[in-house]
């Protein structure tokens, strides 16, 4: 499955991806770059996020997960996201890319890229977007646990190591 | 009247369903569409209420045509 | 020239570089990555930014930099810098790369990537050494004009496009 | 006593030169050794010094085998 939305919203190249495979996410931002060089020039930030799955959470090992999403509801909150980062900073570029579906460790779950001309423009977007996603994005996690036991991710954190 | 309930996650499994579709003959409130869609009385805590693909308060009216998603807090990203 | 530090600084590894020849940010990081896969699945976010030059600055076109260093500080500043992320942060790893000499419009000048098992620790290394980069690192950019005319930037923005 | 001092960038190109080493009998201050570079008195507003490749204030003292840095504000990144 591969979605992709580029609506110029304000000028604004925007691609928003749901991808079931594996990904490599700078193949992801290289291949979005190619496609924006209208502003290439005129980019002079680019920060970028990127989401990757680790192979322990809250304190046990995980060997594999599942990513659920509400399809349309979850491309549809993305690109409210973007847009509401749109309007706040001043942005050139954006690409969002999720994965879905079963994932194991160390793939990427989410690349964030957002270019700008000033560098705090390209900082703010990007982290608003991120913890836009991780709070108002449709998407569930349920871990596979090496203990052969499987749970549901209860609740996103927010973002620090635990004390 | 048709209403389209869908639920997603941990809800969908603790229900054994992924939803049902409503015939009503007038509109619900959020609390009335999920009890007579699971048969229970109130609405859990914590849980997310969407009317058509944006999130809603549990104040809006459900009406015809609607699609109503009930799911556990995201975890994405 | 290509100066490479791995101190493991409280088990961090820290690669810091300053090239003299145009290189691909991406390349560098998954280079980088390559080498730290140690802690590969302990790595839950990543935030990358990328500097870029511009083909404008101060309302006139630039054609191209050269950027100037202090050899022995300026390392010795960003290994500082680095440093006190880490005291900040909890950073599993940190890669800094700058590029020093003469730049062409559209050229990676920085690239800093910040590897953490949690996205806030990522996102907030990676601004701070940005940040203190720009306002502690001895560099020093002179533009060349279209108009013919060079001058040396006179100062490091706040980094938000000008109002 | 020997003394480095070394220009960086817009005031290596205004003063004409990329440093000069001094030699002197006894310890100078910042501005003694700005002054005895340089030839010129008080030193410019807005410049960065460093002694041994690490920031100080004007207060500290430079002595035998310094290397004192003179340079505008930086502008990397």
């Amino acid at each position: 499955m591969r979605l992709l939305f580029s609506p110029r919203l304000l000028e604004v190249e925007v691609v928003i991806k749901l991808l079931a495979e594996a990904f490599d996410p700078f193949e992801e931002v290289k291949r979005f770059q190619e496609q924006s060089v209208g502003s290439a020039c005129a980019v002079g930030a680019t920060s970028i996020f990127i989401g990757t799955m680790r192979d322990f959470n809250d304190g046990d090992p995980v060997v594999s997960m599942f990513l659920e999403y509400y399809p349309g509801m979850t491309e549809r909150q993305l690109k409210d996201i973007v847009a509401e980062a749109i309007g706040q900073w001043a942005v050139l570029n954006v690409l969002v890319v999720h994965r879905v579906g079963d994932i194991s460790p160390g793939d990427p779950i989410v690349v964030v890229a957002v270019e700008t001309s000033h560098r705090g423009d390209a900082f703010d977007a990007c982290r608003f977007i991120m913890e836009a996603l991780k709070s108002k994005a449709p998407f569930w996690k349920k871990e596979q646990l090496k203990s052969q036991k499987s749970r549901w991710v209860g609740n996103n954190s927010k973002g620090y190591a635990p004390e | 009247m048709s209403i389209k309930v869908r639920y997603f996650a941990s809800l969908k499994e603790s229900l054994g369903s992924d939803g049902v579709e409503l015939f009503v003959t007038e509109p619900l409130t959020v609390e009335q569409t999920w009890s007579q869609a699971t048969g229970q009385v109130g609405l859990p805590d914590n849980i997310l209420v969407a009317v058509n693909m944006v999130y809603v308060d549990q104040t809006v009216e459900i009406t015809d045509g609607d699609e109503v998603a009930f799911f556990p807090p995201v975890t994405g990203g």
